[in-house]
């Protein structure tokens, strides 16, 4: 007797149950809380009755501690009535019955907020420096050591009487660390078309070949030289990563290129393709975002633009003020996510204090979904 | 000690070992390996593409299922050809903008979502760390460690004074992470070579278990 | 002094010839280099070895065979623990790519300690419906596994007679390679109904177990090749297993390739250093 | 037309796929499988520029017997009867194309991908010189990364291997995350160019 009081005080009766449309979704879906009851439980058992349907039927069971359950299997628009029962041992504890819901889907995420305002914020700056540099606004940007180096390169090979090889990296067009390539290249070819020296540049995707053989042709023309173009230096080998990288080691250890040029997005042939130029005597200039392969490139090449710097070094060598601005806006960015992790941290970390415990929300604002 | 009976397993054992010659300097077997391998490798994605990608995507939908809205996507695609006829050949920018358009749209929202929101918020100190010492510390130092590599990138500024410390401080992380990488990478690449020595010694000489 | 400029300059035929010799020596000649056997690996050994003969010990395979090689040696080494100390398992997956695997194991294993099917062990195989079988496991592993893997019921076989629940199971051990794996049965079986649970995974994730060992929420971590390797030496110090090594023969090439590296590196340095003072 | 045409169509797919992002409705989902799949189509076609291009060089060096065009000939002949045989055979895990596969391309690029082993220890040898202060931090860490993985590093000290997890999982982190903000913000710019038309490089020629 004693022992059956101790139960039913500690299941005290379930309080009223809440039940919504899911928000921010596809529709299908609807939430149902309920408060913990004050002891312990086994489980909780989630019921359901449809609109026109007869009686409850179990639809799921959660562990004691939670105290929600997402509905994923209604229709949208019809009615439901939802209860929540707790269970310990044989004893059932029900809910009254929930008011009616419906599901719909939304055509707005709450939770994406976050991103939509950084996007404008952020589109924002780039454009607001792209205008200014526009106008004639001179932007200053810091010399990139790294960037002497491809000079020098291009010129040794010349002095030299061989070939530049220059891979454009194994990514496509959409690719930041391509574009950035890309422009890179018509650079190059610019240099090499003035001293009349081999240019090869091998490619992996289709896509980008087609524009690296236009940006190439292009350069040609624009220091007057379209004759010293030759089309064949430019070519596709295959999409497959590591035949592509078997390939361009032949060719670096046949053709002896006096400088080699890594610039743009590469996995784990990274390193095959480095080590391998590094044996021939080449100079070897790299540069990728690919964070995992940068280790590879700074042991094996002799300068490596790392990461962000390869598309400041596009921006530097072709000094277009659209280039220029947009990197001013970048850095105003990284003004910005510096001082949301400061300011973030120090509010956090006060947040463990009991007056302060409201800027514990600041965390939620950068939560992804 | 028994080798493979497989004729099979001895192919690809010797192509195996051709591709290994190449340590020891280009010579004629790696020469056949690499321009096999470049061939097949592109036969390879010509059979895929079809049987992967235009036959269950285009085929069967436009012409199989009627979708007339697929004439759209074929179009495009045969777009690209138009590069082979060098009057018409601007017309290959088509499908590039779509492509790129779309490479882009989705990407925007993707990286602010993924690389900058997520990345702040495992940066951030969280107030549940404060009670565990070690915790607050690598916290604090992890903090340090992103602010100076980003001052690092940047490039609109003068390296001056405490600027230029915080970084050469930048730089530090830079490279004592470069470091830790290359070290972890080594045990997944012998790993890799230890696949390919199992595969000689045990599956094609038979002399190890 | 030019030998130690020499150091500087081995060519790299002779660096490649070092590699290969480094990696495929241990294959032929086993070494079973052990350092210091890592305290996670130490306290799942452990719980297992405490446990008093004829107990329960579930494993569950959540792995497919793109993990095995690490994560398989682990199993076995388990398994012939278990065996040597004369416990009762009940083998189970939550990947269905892993049955596979989990029946080789045992295959492999039991005869060389002559445990018999249905008596000793038994496989109950993959069920669709995760929480189904996390919760129904602690009601009745009757009603949840009806039957074996091979289709008969499993109150034919002496080993399950009688029904049992997670109370009977004193600890159990999640291989796993992902979701699910240890950590829903952490969620599941562990937070509603307190069985001990410890994991094996591969070693790039192991650093994100780290915070349920430290709440206490796991026994024992055993976290890629070295600790399989670990595994095989306790069992063999303890003349539990007389078998094969698989774990500790792998880590051994891998020891080698490290050391190779890393004496390379010094010998470098030496000539680099050399070299610079005679300037 | 030439230039307005792509363009505004880059426009256009840029805008939507960005708003897509922010609609959960089922509508949008759908709009976005109908999308990846026409972005996979004419992905496809674009095979045909490559193929076009290395049948040409190896046929020109066939033709003109230049160099060693007996390779060139290994290429176009393994090209043509891989495509062939997989265009006609079919793809399937019983089909010849499948048997090239795993006894060809797996083999060639699985070894290729283990020629690694070997170059780390060629590149560590010869760059891992503490030439320079940061030269000797990336040696040092590298060291008692590689030294913490295997066992003679724990018969050391069993604290190596946490000091490597702590490099790894600390200042690692650190350096990666900082080199991601960089990245991400330039990503985002330059996709944000090429959606407005300022960023035209792909155009190929001028910008």
């Amino acid at each position: 007797m004693h022992y059956l009081l101790i139960f039913f005080c500690t299941l005290a009766p379930l309080g009223p149950i809440e039940v919504f449309d899911t928000p921010s979704d596809a529709g299908k879906c609807i939430t149902i809380k309920w408060q913990p009851t004050a002891g312990e439980v086994d489980s909780y058992e989630v019921l359901r009755k449809g609109e026109g349907e007869e009686g409850f039927a179990v639809i799921g069971e959660v562990a004691s501690g939670e105290c929600s359950f997402l509905d994923n299997k209604v229709v949208d628009g019809k009615v439901y009535f939802y209860k929540v029962r707790a269970v310990k041992g044989g004893t059932i504890l029900e809910s009254e019955v929930s008011e009616a819901v419906r599901s719909s889907p939304q055509w707005f995420s709450l939770y994406r907020l976050n991103v939509l305002i950084g996007i404008i914020l952020f589109s924002a700056l780039v454009l607001y420096f792209i205008y200014h540099a526009r106008r004639g606004k001179k932007l200053f940007i810091r010399r990139i050591s790294g960037l002497d180096a491809v000079e020098e390169a291009v010129g040794r090979a010349t002095e030299m009487g061989r070939a530049i090889l220059y891979v454009p990296g194994l990514g496509s067009v959409s690719d930041i660390a391509t574009i950035a390539s890309l422009n890179i290249l018509g650079e190059v070819a610019k240099k090499t078309a003035q001293y009349s020296s081999t240019l090869l540049v091998p490619n992996r995707d289709p896509i980008v070949y087609t524009v690296a053989y236009e940006v190439c042709k292009e350069a040609y023309t624009n220091v007057g030289r379209p004759d010293a173009f030759k089309g064949d230096n430019v070519f596709f080998i295959t999409d497959q990563q590591f035949a592509y990288a078997a390939a361009v080691d032949g060719i670096m250890v046949r053709e002896k290129p006096a400088a080699n040029l890594f610039l743009g997005m590469f996995w784990a042939e990274s390193l095959i393709l480095a080590e391998t130029g590094a044996t021939t005597g080449a100079i070897q200039i790299a540069g990728t975002d690919a964070v995992h392969q940068l280790p590879f490139f700074i042991t094996a090449c002799d300068y490596t633009l790392i990461g962000e710097e390869l598309y400041a070094a596009s921006a530097y060598l072709s000094r277009e003020p659209l280039l220029v601005g947009s990197l001013k806006g970048q850095d105003y960015g990284k003004i910005i996510i510096l001082f949301l992790l400061l300011i973030g941290s120090g509010l956090l970390l006060l947040s463990a204090l009991r007056p302060f415990k409201f800027f514990s929300i600041l965390l939620g604002f950068f939560e992804v979904r | 000690m028994m080798p493979s009976p497989e004729i099979l397993t001895w192919i690809s054992a010797f192509l195996t070992l051709f591709i290994f010659s190449f340590l020891f300097g280009d010579n004629p077997i790696y020469r056949l390996a690499e321009h096999l391998y470049v061939g097949v490798s592109v036969g390879y994605s010509i059979a895929i593409t079809w049987h992967n990608a235009l036959y269950p995507d285009l085929i069967v939908p436009l012409f199989k299922q009627g979708n007339i809205l697929y004439v759209i996507p074929l179009l495009l695609g045969v777009l690209y050809l138009s590069i082979f006829f060098p009057r018409l050949s601007w017309l290959i920018r088509l499908p590039m903008g779509f492509v790129l358009g779309y490479g882009s749209g989705v990407s925007i929202p993707a990286i602010m979502q993924a690389s900058i929101i997520k990345q702040i918020q495992g940066t951030l100190l969280k107030p549940d760390i404060i009670h565990r010492a070690d915790l607050l510390l690598w916290g604090t130092i992890s903090l340090i460690g992103v602010f100076s590599t980003v001052i690092y990138f940047f490039f609109s500024r003068e390296r001056k004074g405490a600027w230029r410390s915080l970084a050469g401080l930048g730089i530090i992380f830079l490279m004592v992470g470069f470091g830790a990488s290359f070290g972890y990478t080594v045990m997944a690449r012998v790993s890799l070579l230890l696949g390919r020595i199992q595969f000689l010694l045990r599956d094609w000489l038979g002399i190890i278990r | 002094m030019k030998m130690l400029e020499g150091l500087g300059k081995i060519d790299r035929r002779i660096i490649f010839l070092a590699m290969t010799i480094a990696v495929i020596f241990p294959l032929l000649r086993p070494l079973y280099l052990v350092g210091r056997v890592g305290r996670r690996t130490e306290e799942l050994y452990k719980a297992i070895d405490r446990l008093p003969e004829r107990s329960f010990l579930l494993i569950s395979i959540d792995f497919d065979p793109s993990s095995m090689p690490e994560l398989y040696p682990m199993y076995l080494s388990i398994l012939r623990h278990a065996f040597a100390k004369n416990l009762r398992v009940i083998v189970m997956g939550l990947w269905l790519t892993g049955t596979g695997l989990a029946e080789e194991g045992l295959r492999t294993c039991a005869p060389e300690y002559h445990k018999i099917y249905g008596e000793d062990y038994i496989f109950l195989g993959w069920k669709a419906g995760i929480t189904a079988v996390m919760f129904g496991l602690g009601r009745s592993l009757k009603e949840t596994y009806p039957t074996d893997y091979y289709g008969k019921p499993v109150d034919s076989y002496p080993i399950l007679k009688e029904d049992i629940t997670y109370r009977d199971i004193p600890f159990m051990v999640s291989l796993s390679a992902g979701v699910p794996g240890y950590e829903t049965w952490i969620a599941y079986a562990q937070t509603r109904f307190g069985i001990k649970v410890g994991a094996g995974v591969t070693a790039v994730s192991a650093a994100d177990a780290y915070p349920y060992l430290q709440s206490g929420q796991l026994t024992g971590l055993l976290g890629g090749l070295k600790s399989a390797a670990e595994y095989e030496y306790l069992n063999e110090k303890a003349g539990y297993a007389k078998a094969e090594k698989p774990a500790s023969q792998l880590m051994d090439s891998q020891s080698l390739a490290h050391l190779l590296i890393m004496i390379l590196v010094i010998l470098g340095n030496i000539s680099y250093f050399a070299v610079r003072r005679k300037r | 037309m030439a230039r307005s045409l792509p363009l505004s169509l880059c426009f256009i797919m840029g805008i939507l796929m960005v708003i897509q992002f922010f609609i959960p409705h089922p509508i949008s989902q759908s709009f976005l499988d109908i999308i990846i799949k026409w972005v996979r189509i004419i992905m496809a076609f674009a095979l045909a520029i490559g193929v076009r291009s290395i049948t040409f060089r190896h046929y020109e060096r066939i033709k003109r017997q230049k160099g060693e065009w007996g390779f060139s000939l290994v290429t176009l002949i393994a090209l043509f009867a891989c495509a062939f045989i997989g265009l006609f055979g079919g793809v399937g895990p019983q089909s010849y194309h499948r048997l090239i596969y795993n006894h060809v391309m797996v083999p060639l690029g699985a070894t290729m991908f283990s020629i690694l082993a070997f170059y780390m220890a060629s590149a560590a040898y010869r760059a891992f010189r503490a030439r320079t202060k940061e030269a000797t931090l990336l040696l040092i860490a590298a060291f008692i990364v590689m030294l913490g993985m295997v066992p003679i590093g724990t018969a050391i000290s069993p604290r190596l291997s946490d000091l490597a997890e702590w490099l790894l999982s600390v200042p690692n982190m650190a350096a990666k995350r900082g080199i991601l903000f960089g990245v991400a913000l330039g990503g985002i710019a330059t996709a944000l160019k090429i959606i407005l038309g300022i960023e035209r490089g792909w155009l190929g020629g001028k910008r």
